[in-house]
């Protein structure tokens, strides 16, 4: 049993990293078909990474060990926090060591390395670049941290895991607080992984850029790791929401293979449905000012304490 | 014996020192008498402590834990601070502001002004500590006047016409004193204004007559001791004069003043039991501490400044003695004990201070710590002594005086409280950019005599930590003697 | 006298006395004061952290020594909460003493020998205050503390700037240390007794406990540096030497939090859950503001002091969350809330210590303070800068370092608000929760700036000679402190263990033997809440060498070293990196309203270009300039009495002669 | 009404003059007038104490009046009138309130010292009580005047004449103060005015004038 879960939980965490790229090729795809394009279909990003794994790679010479070292750090970071979050069901291993609280900590690793780095080489544009992305970060961790709270007040624990069994468990109850927990996750969903409106990941417009202007030193396998790094953040953001509002359908530990299969494949529609929503969203709105991006963030951040405030007033 | 001797040592001393006060060794003769008197003052206690208190002299004379402590303390100061006046008055000569005659009168009138305020302290007869206490009025007018300058001449009018005008007040207190006594004690014999009898009769006296004699005697003493809003003549007295004056005027004469006020204080109390007395004294040591600490944000003299700083500690002090019971007393007579050692300290090294800088005006003096180490880490440590600071001694009485009026006159406690508040960031303020900070002061020509100061301030951190048994008891029995 | 945990500590603060005075032998002589001495001092250090962690888990002891006031001799008492506190201390002056035996060197300011004294004072001041158990012992201990940190940061007192942060400091400090006194005062609840048994036995009626716990708030929070009072911080952390900003910070400003529990939650038995509130709300405010401003500084030390001033609001809003916990009689809750904020002192005090430890190796060896003239050091020093590191990454709050231990604790607190049985705290505690998230998430905002602008990129002032790392002596120090800082936050539970003594003693309840293993953090059950940060660490570890070594099998390239690409541009000098500024631009548009900003831009038309901005406090206009006025106004009033007419004073005589006959008739 | 002897009607009689004198002494702008009237206060407080030495039998009054007579009467004003001439000083040119205004605040403070000694003046067994409101008054005019003068030597009188009064409240209440007392008083007050006149030639010597005005540089500003 335990084996079973063990290996579960392995393939779960490794088929998450494999198909991470594919979920941004996904939502490229869909923004091409909204915008009536062609795409450049669904393996693009599988196809980017390797061309940048065969690269040979330029490193700049005032380039530092953390230069180098961070991209391993942001994709180690966030592989691990693939592995806390439940991906289609709630078996994984690291689960009672890490909460929603230390989920928060790991992404934070993840930020100040990048940002770290990015200084590291003292170009203009590394340092805006960092200064941009702590900026958004300040205000996206604590709206995330509030709501994960908001869940968290629910279900009486900070442990995804059972906040997910907690809200499954029992029949369907509409909570308000829920509700503008969602719309500030959506909002810092959409900045922290630089989507429109607080960044467009593809372009690399000087004045505009946030995350490209971080990595703009990168070359090779390392700009590959942070690519597949930021692919795997995009999906680790589209699992927790999933599990937080739309907990239906993950596996529990001890489910027989038929109701693993099925929770597979309602998991991977949900993340397709995802992919659509945020393709909508991304298609549907303009790219916003960088200095309307506190504004921004600030909104998702007070919708957050919203929550919290409206579940102490209304109770579970 | 020793109270004769001690009294007879300061006197043959003036009468030696104004025949041959201009020679060379004079400066050292006044150090020997000063210390023979001293001496003297330990034989005493020694004695008292033996034997308890004692009258002499057809009860003339009195010695009991009170007044011997303060002779104790009044004989140290004044040994220290002629050791202190030794280099000190040889710069002010090589700096030519004096010369050898008034060199004659400083030595001569030093150790007539010991002898008075030693008179005013052992004497049983509160007339006698009237002609005392205006004797060292007199005495230290002259020493106020010694540079003959404009402003030292000015200081010491005003010191002579407002001590004196006031002092004059408390002659008619004591009349009244008199009046009051002798109907119950009789003329004959002259008894009625032995302190001693008195203090035995004090509840047959009659209240009215002691109400009124004990304001003017309040009024008049106070203004000795400096109390607001009679203690204008005292910044002026102590910015003019030389620096070793200043250091007895605030170290011992203020001391001597209030130890009259206080001998009053007990028979007004003793027959009036209105508690009047009390009252009065909290009022003026209240205003002073308050007055004192806001006069003391505007001061541009250093000596003044610290005349102002003496107000405040009278006020403390007065305001103790006001409270009364055993604490409070205590605390008082702790107070006075560690600001005389204190303060006489801070006006050695404010002394040096200024000679080195040539100037008694903060904002000219700078860097003393670079300069002279011993004289900068002197006036730091002293005034943060001063000023409270724990581990020195002034807290120890600091927080007595404030515990007690936390219990007794909690309305007052906030007001002291603002007062040292103030007080601290007035001097802090000044003294700190004086000691710190880059100069270009050069050494003086005669090297200064700091011990007095370090062992002033040893002993004053001592107290601050350690209050020996014997000291404590020895305080214990003199303020239950005040009551 | 037998050899208890309170006598062994009793013997090294003395030793530290003996340590300090024998630095006068040679006061010159860097060699012996600072090769020999400062590393004794460290060992003693080292062995009183040992004997208080011996104590926090032995009986409580008491003793009476033969000083002090006659009828209130020193009454000294070793318990848990105090020896837990001076483990802090000793854990954390090893580490800064080892240092400081590397960074003292001759020069303009005080002589080492002297400081070492000064220095050594402290240390034993600290320990004292620690230890006393009456007032008079309290308010000796916590003054000599103030003045011996007052010399130390006067240190180069030919700075203009160091004597009126100086003042300053001492100012706030006996204006702190008054209320104390009035505090106790009051605490004495008409025993007139001042020992704190006394106090403790004292039955006071809840309006006057509030008055003391208020007068307590004032006092104390006048040292940690609690909003309005935390003026003097600023000031005096960049003034004093390094080691001494780092004792201050990391150390001394614990003794205020030492003292507020003590009083709260020791001496005033019947806690009422407003003053939780109170506190709460203060710590918050406090919290932002100073993550609000370390964000916009531009001197490192500055940055660090106003992260202080951070931290102290954190831990005064877990603080209050204990006291309200206890007001409303949840012992359990409040015990975690306890040992959360204790815990987060403890954190505070490695990785503070060891950021300002880092700016003193940093100021040796470029002679600057300010970050617009420092830069790409990591690279001149690899030992200093990856101890920065640590130090950086542990308090920007990051598993699994001992920051995000004491902060997810709190937040594990905060999060059982909503048991409170109370409407207003219900709705007050989210908001204290996003404040608390707001203010961790900006301290990692300061510290990326920190690191990055003194560490990475290229140095901002090219023509400076490259800098040195630091010496043996210093690198231990660091190395002390980041090592603490690395395992406290792996093995919590050698913390929370010992802290759960203190909760028993000072709560009456506590956590339980299940709330911590080895391996992993349960506060109250393994559903609501776990964390092991020794398997997220191994994680992390696990994740990014599998990471690497995967890469390494799949890549087949080279490396090529080139300049760096800047999206091209052709002209690139080290000054167009981000300064410190620029870097804290976004947080002072966001907070505008907090600061009082005075801009200065230049036109178009400029020959020589200038652009400076200075933020300053409007606390200071607020608060502290409207007193000065008031004050300066009372005595230029009461100057006037002194006009120097002599028929004046003469009058005045005469009127109070009058006035009291009048008054007596 | 008690009728009063021969003595305590001299006596009272004396304390009237004494009185006066104060008054006068308030009003008199001349310096050396003042310094006779100080002459003549002298002289009316020796022969009271004289009378009162007399009626009561008190024989050490009798010295202390006969002190009186050779201080305040000869030696004093003996002083004075040389140093006044050595220093040139005849007019007390301005005082700070005016005569009248003066005069009707000196009556107030004579009320006011009246009504304090009245319950003092009860208890007291002298032939002279009632006259202790007038030393009071005394005392107190010569406060006012010492306010009120702005020539040094005038408030140097106006002192000497305060410790007259003080004397006659000696007298007046009790039989005297001890006799070692009012020797040291009597030393006191000599000694003083000896200093003081010292200081007239500083004084001179620093400012060219007696005028106080000169000596309000010490003041906070």
């Amino acid at each position: 049993m335990n084996a079973l879960n063990f290996a579960l939980a392995i393939s779960e965490t490794v088929m998450a990293i494999a198909l991470a790229p594919l979920l941004l090729g996904l939502v490229d795809q869909c923004r091409a078909w909204l915008q009536n394009r062609r795409g450049a279909g669904l393996l693009q990003p599988y196809r980017t990474l390797r061309k940048l794994l065969k690269k040979d790679a330029v490193v700049a010479q005032t380039a530092s060990p953390l230069f180098r070292a961070s991209p391993y750090v942001q994709f180690g970071a966030m592989a691990l926090a693939t592995a806390i979050i439940p991906i289609f069901g709630t078996h994984s291993l690291l689960a009672t060591s890490a909460d929603t609280i230390a989920l928060v900590g790991l992404f934070a690793i993840a930020r100040v390395f990048t940002a770290l780095a990015a200084m590291d080489i003292g170009t203009a544009f590394g340092t805006l670049g960092a200064r941009r992305e702590m900026m958004i970060g300040f205000l996206s961790e604590p709206a995330l941290l509030m709501v994960f709270f908001t869940a968290s007040l629910i279900t009486q624990s900070t442990l995804l895991p059972n906040i997910v069994i907690t809200m499954t468990s029992h029949e369907l109850v509409i909570y308000p607080s829920l509700a503008f927990a969602a719309f500030a996750f959506v909002m810092v969903l959409l900045a922290e992984n630089a989507r429109i409106p607080i960044d467009n990941p593809s372009t690399h417009l000087e004045l505009t850029m946030i995350h490209e202007a971080m990595v703009l030193e990168y070359s090779a396998r390392h700009l590959a790791l942070i690519e597949w790094a930021t692919a795997l953040k995009l999906l680790n953001f589209a699992a927790i929401g999933l599990a937080l509002f739309l907990p239906w359908g993950l596996s529990a530990p001890g489910d027989g293979g038929l109701a693993i299969a099925a929770s597979l494949l309602i998991a991977l529609a949900k993340l397709a449905l995802f992919c659509a929503v945020l393709a909508l969203i991304e298609t549907m709105s303009a790219k916003l000012r960088i200095f309307r991006a506190p504004e921004f963030l600030g909104t998702a951040f007070l919708l957050a304490v919203l929550g919290l405030l409206v579940h102490q007033l209304l109770g579970s | 014996m020793a109270l004769w001797c001690l009294l007879l040592i300061p006197f043959l001393g003036a009468l030696v020192l104004g025949l041959f006060g201009a020679r060379r060794l004079a400066p050292e003769f006044n150090v020997a008498f000063s210390f023979s008197t001293f001496v003297t003052s330990l034989v005493l206690t020694a004695q008292v402590i033996r034997e308890g208190s004692f009258l002499v002299g057809r009860e003339q004379f009195f010695v009991d834990p009170f007044n011997v402590f303060l002779v104790a303390l009044t004989a140290f100061v004044g040994w220290t601070t002629s050791m202190f006046s030794r280099p000190y008055m040889r710069i002010e000569e090589h700096h030519g502001r004096v010369n050898r005659a008034r060199l004659r009168l400083y030595h001569s009138m030093y150790q007539l002004f010991s002898f008075t305020m030693l008179l005013a302290l052992l004497t049983n007869n509160l007339g006698i500590l009237w002609v005392a206490m205006e004797a060292a009025t007199l005495t230290t007018v002259l020493l106020v006047s010694l540079y003959r300058t404009a402003a030292s001449i000015e200081a010491a009018w005003k010191y002579f016409i407002l001590c004196g005008v006031g002092i004059a007040q408390a002659l008619f207190g004591t009349i009244l004193l008199y009046f009051a006594a002798e109907k119950v004690l009789g003329a004959e014999g002259s008894t009625a204004l032995l302190w001693t009898h008195l203090n035995a009769i004090k509840g047959q006296l009659e209240p009215t007559v002691l109400t009124l004699a004990f304001v003017f005697l309040l009024v008049g003493y106070g203004t000795k001791v400096g109390l607001a809003p009679l203690h204008n003549w005292l910044p002026d007295a102590h910015a003019e004069g030389p620096t070793p004056i200043s250091a007895v005027l605030s170290g011992l004469l203020l001391n001597v003043a209030l130890y009259a006020v206080v001998r009053c204080k007990v028979l007004v109390e003793g027959a009036t039991q209105s508690g009047l007395a009390s009252h009065l004294m909290m009022g003026f040591g209240l205003l002073s501490v308050l007055l004192a600490a806001f006069f003391l944000l505007r001061q541009k003299d250093i000596k003044r400044l610290f005349g102002y700083s003496s107000i405040e500690h009278m006020g403390i002090i007065t305001f103790a003695f006001g409270m009364g019971g055993p604490v409070a007393n205590f605390a008082a007579l702790l107070h006075m004990t560690v600001h005389s050692l204190t303060k006489s300290a801070i006006f050695f090294t404010v002394g040096h201070a200024c000679q080195k800088a040539g100037t008694q005006v903060m904002d000219d003096i700078r860097g003393l710590l670079l300069v002279s180490p011993t004289v900068g880490w002197g006036l730091l440590l002293g005034t943060l002594a001063i000023l409270g600071m724990p581990p020195f001694g002034v807290f120890t009485s600091e927080f007595l005086v404030i515990t007690t009026a936390m219990r007794d006159q909690p309305w007052a406690t906030p007001i002291l409280l603002l007062a040292l508040a103030v007080a601290f960031g007035a001097i802090f303020h000044r003294v700190q950019s004086m000691v710190f900070g880059a100069t270009d002061l050069k050494p003086l020509p005669h090297p200064p005599a700091l011990l007095p100061v370090f062992v002033h301030l040893g002993l004053v951190l001592m107290l601050g930590i350690y209050i020996p048994p014997t000291l404590a008891n020895w305080y214990r029995l003199a303020a239950a003697m005040i009551g | 006298m037998s050899l208890t945990p309170l006598s062994i500590i009793l013997a090294l603060v003395l030793a530290w006395f003996a340590v300090g005075l024998l630095g006068l032998i040679a006061p010159r002589n860097v060699a012996w004061v600072g090769r020999t001495l400062f590393p004794l001092g460290a060992a003693m250090g080292l062995a009183m952290a040992v004997a208080a962690v011996l104590a926090i888990f032995g009986a409580t002891e008491t003793r009476i020594l033969a000083i002090g006031l006659p009828d209130l001799p020193m009454h000294l008492r070793l318990d848990a909460l105090s020896a837990f506190f001076l483990a802090l201390i000793g854990v954390t002056t090893t580490g800064i003493s080892l240092f400081a035996a590397g960074y003292f060197r001759g020069g303009d300011g005080t002589a080492p020998g002297l400081m070492g004294l000064q220095y050594h004072v402290f240390l034993a001041s600290m320990a004292m205050v620690v230890l006393a158990d009456d007032a008079f012992a309290f308010m000796v201990a916590w003054e000599t503390m103030a003045l011996s940190s007052y010399f130390l940061v006067t240190t180069q007192h030919r700075v203009p700037e160091v004597q009126s942060a100086g003042f300053l400091y001492l100012l706030l400090a006996h204006i702190g240390a008054i209320s104390l006194l009035l505090c106790f005062g009051v605490l004495q609840g008409g025993s007139w007794q001042f020992t704190f048994d006394a106090m403790r036995a004292a039955d006071l009626a809840p309006a006057w406990a509030s008055v003391a716990f208020g007068l307590a708030l004032f006092g104390f929070g006048a040292k940690a540096g609690l909003l309005p009072l935390h003026v003097w911080l600023p000031e005096a952390h960049p003034a004093a030497p390094s080691p001494v900003s780092a004792l201050m910070s990391g150390v001394m400003l614990k003794t205020a939090i030492y003292g507020m529990v003590r009083v709260s939650f020791d001496l005033l038995p019947h806690t009422q859950w407003r003053w939780g509130v109170v506190v709460m709300v203060v710590g918050g405010l406090t919290g932002l503001f100073g993550a609000v401003f370390a964000a916009v500084q531009s001197d490192m030390k500055r940055l660090l002091a106003y992260s202080s001033i951070e931290n102290i609001g954190l831990i005064f809003s877990g603080l209050g969350l204990a006291l309200l916990f206890r007001g409303m009689g949840m012992g359990t809750l409040s015990a975690l809330a306890l040992a959360a904020t204790l815990y987060h002192c403890l954190n505070h005090a490695q990785f503070k210590s060891l950021l300002f430890l880092v700016t003193g190796s940093v100021m040796h060896a470029t002679g600057e303070r300010s970050l617009g003239k420092l830069g790409g050091l990591l690279r001149h020093m690899p030992w200093v800068a990856g101890m920065a590191l640590i130090g950086t990454l542990a308090m920007a709050g990051l598993p699994p370092l001992n920051g995000f231990v004491s902060e997810w604790l709190l937040l594990q607190s905060y999060l059982l608000t909503p048991s409170l049985p109370h409407t207003l705290i219900n709705m007050l505690a989210p908001l204290g929760v996003a404040v608390f998230a707001l203010t961790t998430a900006l301290a990692s905002y300061v510290l990326v700036k920190f690191f990055g602008v003194i560490f990475l990129g290229q140095s901002r002032e090219p023509t400076a000679p490259p800098a040195r790392d630091a010496g043996l002596l210093e690198r231990a120090g660091l190395i002390w402190l980041a090592a603490t800082s690395v395992l406290l936050g792996l093995l919590p539970v050698l913390v929370l263990r010992a802290l759960d003594r203190v909760n028993l003693e000072l709560i009456g309840s506590s956590l339980g033997e299940r709330a911590a293993t080895w391996w992993s953090v349960m506060p109250l059950s393994s559903e609501r809440a776990s964390y092991s940060p020794l398997a997220l660490g191994i994680g992390i570890l696990v994740c990014v060498a599998l990471t690497f070594l995967l890469v390494r099998r799949l890549y087949h390239g080279r490396i090529r070293l080139c300049t760096p690409w800047g999206c091209g541009y052709p002209q690139w000098t080290p000054r167009m990196q981000d300064t410190a500024e620029g870097f804290g631009q976004p947080i002072r548009r966001v907070f505008e309203p907090f600061f009082e900003v005075q801009r200065q831009t230049p036109t178009a038309f400029d020959s020589a270009p200038k652009y400076r901005v200075v933020v300053t406090d409007r606390w200071w206009g607020l608060i502290y300039a409207p007193i000065i006025r008031l004050v300066q106004m009372l005595s230029r009033w009461v100057s006037f009495l002194q006009q120097g007419n002599i028929s004046l004073y003469l009058l005045y005589s005469f009127a109070t002669l009058l006035t009291l006959l009048a008054f007596v008739l | 009404m008690l009728k009063l002897s021969l003595a305590s009607q001299l006596i009272h009689f004396g304390a009237a003059l004494l009185l006066l004198t104060a008054f006068a002494m308030l009003t008199q702008r001349r310096v050396l007038s003042l310094v006779n009237l100080f002459a003549w206060q002298g002289l009316i407080l020796s022969v009271s104490t004289a009378v009162v030495a007399y009626s009561s039998v008190q024989h050490h009054l009798y010295v202390s009046a006969a002190l009186s007579l050779l201080l305040k009467v000869i030696l004093l004003p003996l002083i004075l009138r040389r140093l006044l001439k050595r220093l040139n000083v005849r007019w007390d040119n301005e005082t700070l309130l005016s005569v009248p205004t003066t005069m009707l605040v000196g009556i107030v403070l004579v009320v006011f010292a009246f009504s304090l000694a009245q319950p003092i003046a009860e208890l007291s067994t002298s032939i002279a009580r009632s006259t202790l409101g007038i030393a009071l008054a005394v005392v107190m005019l010569s406060f006012l005047m010492m306010i009120t003068r702005r020539k040094a030597v005038s408030q140097v009188i106006g002192f000497l004449a305060m410790e007259n009064g003080l004397f006659f409240a000696a007298t007046s209440a009790t039989y005297g103060m001890p006799m070692v007392v009012e020797l040291g008083v009597a030393l006191d007050v000599l000694v003083g005015t000896l200093i003081l006149g010292v200081f007239f030639f500083q004084i001179r010597e620093q400012f060219d004038s007696l005028d106080l005005q000169h000596l309000e540089q010490l003041k906070e500003d």
